[in-house]
């Protein structure tokens, strides 16, 4: 049983071929040492990695890795990803309709916003001196300012199992986080282009705003938020058998799929070099450690503290990619999304949220 | 029976309601969209991919009169040029081209 | 929380731009105030707006209505519409394994064939009046006469919450009244061409009763029927969590689905006059009341006579559009179609239902 | 090598059954139908859709000789003119065209 | 209720037009009346046929032979499907986990290994007798000694519904039995080609491997089965909603699906003679009782003797088919998978299963 | 303007890796596949089919110019004689062809 980091450690490694991976070990292995909470991050992830959700994504790495057919059709994917935000949306909702509206809500939602909107400025910089031309490093830290839905899933599965249920407003500030850093990205980007050096593209700024603010995911997931909120604990017991106890399983589906996903989208990638490899894990460290930080500065729960690092340390994967792909078509897709999807995601999962809850537990003593 | 022109894009979703606008633009009115499982595009691999949207493809397609097609052709240019988009178009024979 | 029903009515408004909302809403309002029952009309649909599948469907409309790409690939939401109807299939056949074969069912049965046989002539007139060609007067009666599978498994949802849970025969009766508008609207449209005014395409006649009679939704509901009349109560407890347990939950993701769908034909729509627009309203709570009338008349119990006025008042969105498609090239979609789903569906989901409820109850009492 | 015709029509789902038929009469029978995403047509926009099946439209495309080829135009007109499809014709090499 | 192995019976006879049914009920019937068990198969059956998930497969097939438009899309299907297989997965690794490792799980496996290998030899033999050519015979015999995941899902619910759960380990039988066959059949035709007579294409050996090794569904059924193995009974229950309490629900809709499936292929067939129909049934029952034998040598309990029984009559339609269309292309399709996916599927799930369990309760005994 | 040609496949899913596999040894990085949802084959017809994947079939397509285009044809030559392959060539119109 103790075989499976090792099994998944092996089929990453198997992949990115002729990068250096020593270096990229090097990074995750400083990184991991850093601070007293290595022994509690250790055993967050011994318990992580025999949560059923973690071990079938692990499973999906494994097959794609074997390069075996399993596909899981893109139709299903979505549909499992949209039950995922509606029942996260109306968990979270039902939850601030029973707790009410608190001022850490709005500290979190505050810092949320902030975080979003500040983190891709020093990541910029990062993947500039690891030698990303403007467009690429825009683009890149755009992934890194947002947030990954699934990320925060597992994340939340994870610590209510350690009795340390994140605040129901999180989904709210999950979805508050979803975009800014989009905007982060572009002007960034436009920063550069001022100096000569890349074009945006000239996407009507509507067309923008429309991704930004109607993105179909922070749609859904404020939606669901609301509806939650209005209806309230009793209406939500008659729809609770799909989207309370059918979450977990659901997730262990989901997962699957994001393992074949995630372990795919590294095997194609042919540009990444051993910086950026380092950076796609050194990031969400330093950016989920910042979360971390702030959210105890502003005196959340422990459970929220977590949450928020962990919303910090992920990157995003849906958002952001197609409104790159809009808005900065220069900026190719072969670098951020392997980067965010097939580096940071995977190594959030099993390794990232164990860290985060062990340095919020830290901070909580 | 007649001949038109055949134009195909295969364009990236998120790009896609651009597409569509410039036909707006041209006075085209007449298209269907095809979806794609995948490819190749030089170095890069891409495949259906309705979880982040950002790498999946359609193929816009649209059988037209040639004045119509030129006019799309000047119409999608700039959208070509910046997104660096593949725009093919071929002769075909209609059958019931009265509409043309 | 009582800002929904305004917020949807923004939306809806927003669409039909050019149409004059108006005469929309003076024809919606002047019906609303006939009889006693809006008082107890406003109560119930209060609590009809509460139902989170009905925000559900709220939230899908405004998704639309401001553009969001929010989509639910087709082939889930096939997939739900199936599971739906297997769903209310079976639990409509074991209710009738353990009620028995009635008198009732028999009446309820020829009224409903009745009622989808005859409701399109005086729709057909009504259009005709309104300014649609024979054809497209004759396609989009035939919608009016047939029924919407999600209007009623909605409408028994709220019915059963509140204690008036429809019998289980009334399935069998949402089977028999699928496809036999079909067969009027394209009578109908023959007598129009005998005039000389339209033509049918040459359809074989096989063709037409294949589409009538074997048609998938028909077969699915009788089959499920069939099956839970088999089973019975016992063998049903083992399937019951997927078919009973989950429904709710599942009905808010399909009409989550359905808002989208709506709003976006209704977007879409170019040909719709105000007299049309005002039908899409006036022909559901024409039929609906006249499904009641009958309903009552042939002394069925009080939530059957409102689950009949509700398939009386909906209008097909399955069976027939794709009936008229083939066998009625010449009529318009972009007319029936926005009328009976972008209009009529939202309509009954969020108004009709608490109406036809209202009135069934009057009479009750 | 040799060359064959190509023949495409976008056809409505409900009347699949009958351009297949068709095929049938004419004795073609090698075609493949494509999927397609949505599009316009004049003033109406249509979609895939899975759900009332009306509005969703199928590519029917075949390789053939032009025998065949004119047979199949023939055993259609009744079909395009009735339910006002778009039928095109080009001409492809064909690999392997022996079977031709 | 007792015309349901009838309605079926005359659905499936309206198919095979031209061949000569009698011939195939013959062949039915002389196996059926071989031994003592005649009775008990008989009961069993009837149980099997009031099994809502036999009637929801027997309604599929119905509505393809009344040509109905009824469909499930194929996005669906497929999801479906790898939710059947992760969850028999996960339940017989969660069942190794409670019971320990066994020398009967060993026996268990070998025994499966060797059937699906060597099963292949007397059906190719039979095929070529029933005049198949070297080519076509080998690639239909390695679909005889594969096995089908439905079948084997199907067997085990009615099983565990008359007390008689097969063994966990036999998920991991199933596993192994899928793939063996292929090699064999390869053999075969390759033996063949080495007299002159069939020629394969050139396919990589290492395709063929990882065709045989990498299939989809082993590694989700061999990957399911070692989570279940390491979380273990407690951590289950928090997925126990979704994997075990939906199960039979889902098994429900997915058999409608297959029903369809199975008489759709039915109806395309146009190159079976009688011959092949008749061992279309002749094989499962041939191959099912070799399964109960061994079953029954190697000493395991009655549940998982008859589950093998079940294995080796099955024929396989998901593994097999791709690999043949890869290694052997001159082999017809319109032979294997008619009369594996649309005969002894069909016969399996209505009549074999009833068979090779009443054949095991009787050496039981 | 320049013309290219357009190579079109209809393979069998189980063979569509060696399809692409032969594309990289003719040096093809551009190419796109196109789901099909059924068509006929002779006696036999076939269908989307995720299930057994045995019957599915995918449309390989793509735009390139000529001397790749006779190397593509080289390349899956055998293929398209041991799996009975239909390969179609067309010539295209290209707008930003000066990738060609
Ligand atoms: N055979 C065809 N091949 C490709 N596209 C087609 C074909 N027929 C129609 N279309 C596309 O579908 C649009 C609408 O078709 P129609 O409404 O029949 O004019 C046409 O303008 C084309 O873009
Ligand atoms: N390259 C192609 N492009 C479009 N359709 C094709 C192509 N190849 C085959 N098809 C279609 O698929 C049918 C069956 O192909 P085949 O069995 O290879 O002859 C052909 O008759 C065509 O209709
Ligand atoms: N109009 C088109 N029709 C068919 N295939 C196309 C078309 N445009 C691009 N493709 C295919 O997609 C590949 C990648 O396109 P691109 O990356 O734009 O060069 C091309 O090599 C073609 O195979
Ligand atoms: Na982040
Ligand atoms: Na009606
Ligand atoms: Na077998």
């Amino acid at each position: 049983m103790h075989s499976c980091p090792h099994t998944i450690g092996c089929a990453v490694g198997g992949a990115h071929n002729s990068m250096n991976i020593f270096n990229a070990l090097w990074f995750a292995i400083a990184e991991f040492k850093i601070g007293l909470y290595v022994r509690r991050a250790m055993t967050n992830a011994a318990a992580t990695l025999l949560n059923p959700a973690i071990l079938f994504f692990v499973l999906g790495a494994i097959a794609a890795f074997v390069r075996s057919d399993l596909a899981i059709p893109e139709a299903v994917t979505k549909g499992l990803s949209l039950y995922l935000m509606a029942s996260i949306g109306l968990k979270g909702g039902v939850a601030v309709a029973t707790a009410g509206l608190t001022g850490e809500m709005f500290a979190a939602g505050a810092a949320g916003l902030a975080l979003s909107l500040l983190l891709p400025v020093p990541a910029f910089v990062a993947l500039r001196r690891a030698g990303l031309g403007m467009t690429d490093a825009a683009a890149t830290a755009a992934h890194y300012g947002s947030v990954s839905v699934v990320t925060f899933v597992t994340g939340s599965e994870v610590l209510t199992g350690q009795g340390l249920a994140p605040a129901g407003y999180m989904v709210a500030v999950l979805a508050l986080m979803e975009t800014p850093a989009i905007i982060s990205g572009l002007l960034l980007a436009r920063r550069a282009t001022s100096h000569g050096i890349a074009t945006t593209a000239h996407t009507p700024t509507h067309e923008m705003l429309r991704e930004v603010f109607a993105n179909g995911s922070v749609m859904l997931l404020v939606g669901s938020f609301a509806i939650g909120a209005i209806i309230g604990k009793d209406k939500f017991t008659s729809i609770a058998p799909v989207f309370d106890t059918g979450f977990k399983g659901i997730l262990c589906l989901f997962l699957l799929d994001m393992g074949l996903v995630a372990a795919r989208r590294l095997q194609g990638a042919r540009l990444l070099t051993p910086a950026l490899v380092g950076l796609a894990i050194a990031l969400p460290l330093v950016n989920g450690s910042i979360g971390v930080l702030v959210g105890h500065a502003i005196g959340l729960d422990t459970g929220s503290v977590a949450a928020l690092g962990i919303l910090a340390g992920s990157a995003s994967y849906i958002a952001v990619p197609a409104a790159m792909r809009l808005a900065l078509p220069q900026a190719d897709p072969g670098i951020y999304l392997p980067m965010s999807l097939g580096i940071s995601f995977p190594f959030n999962i099993i390794f990232g949220i164990a860290i985060y809850t062990a340095l919020a537990e830290r901070f909580a003593a | 029976m007649s001949t038109a022109r055949r134009i195909e894009i295969l364009v990236d979703r998120p790009l896609l309601r651009r597409v569509t606008a410039a036909a707006d633009t041209a006075g085209v009115t007449n298209y269907a969209l095809l979806p794609t499982l995948g490819g190749r595009d030089g170095a890069d691999a891409w495949s259906q991919d309705q979880l982040t949207g950002a790498t999946d493809r359609i193929l816009f397609t649209t059988v037209l009169a040639a004045d119509k097609a030129d006019a799309l052709v000047a119409a999608l240019t700039p959208l070509l040029d910046s997104h660096d988009l593949l725009l093919t178009i071929s002769t075909v024979e209609v059958v019931r081209g009265g509409r043309f």
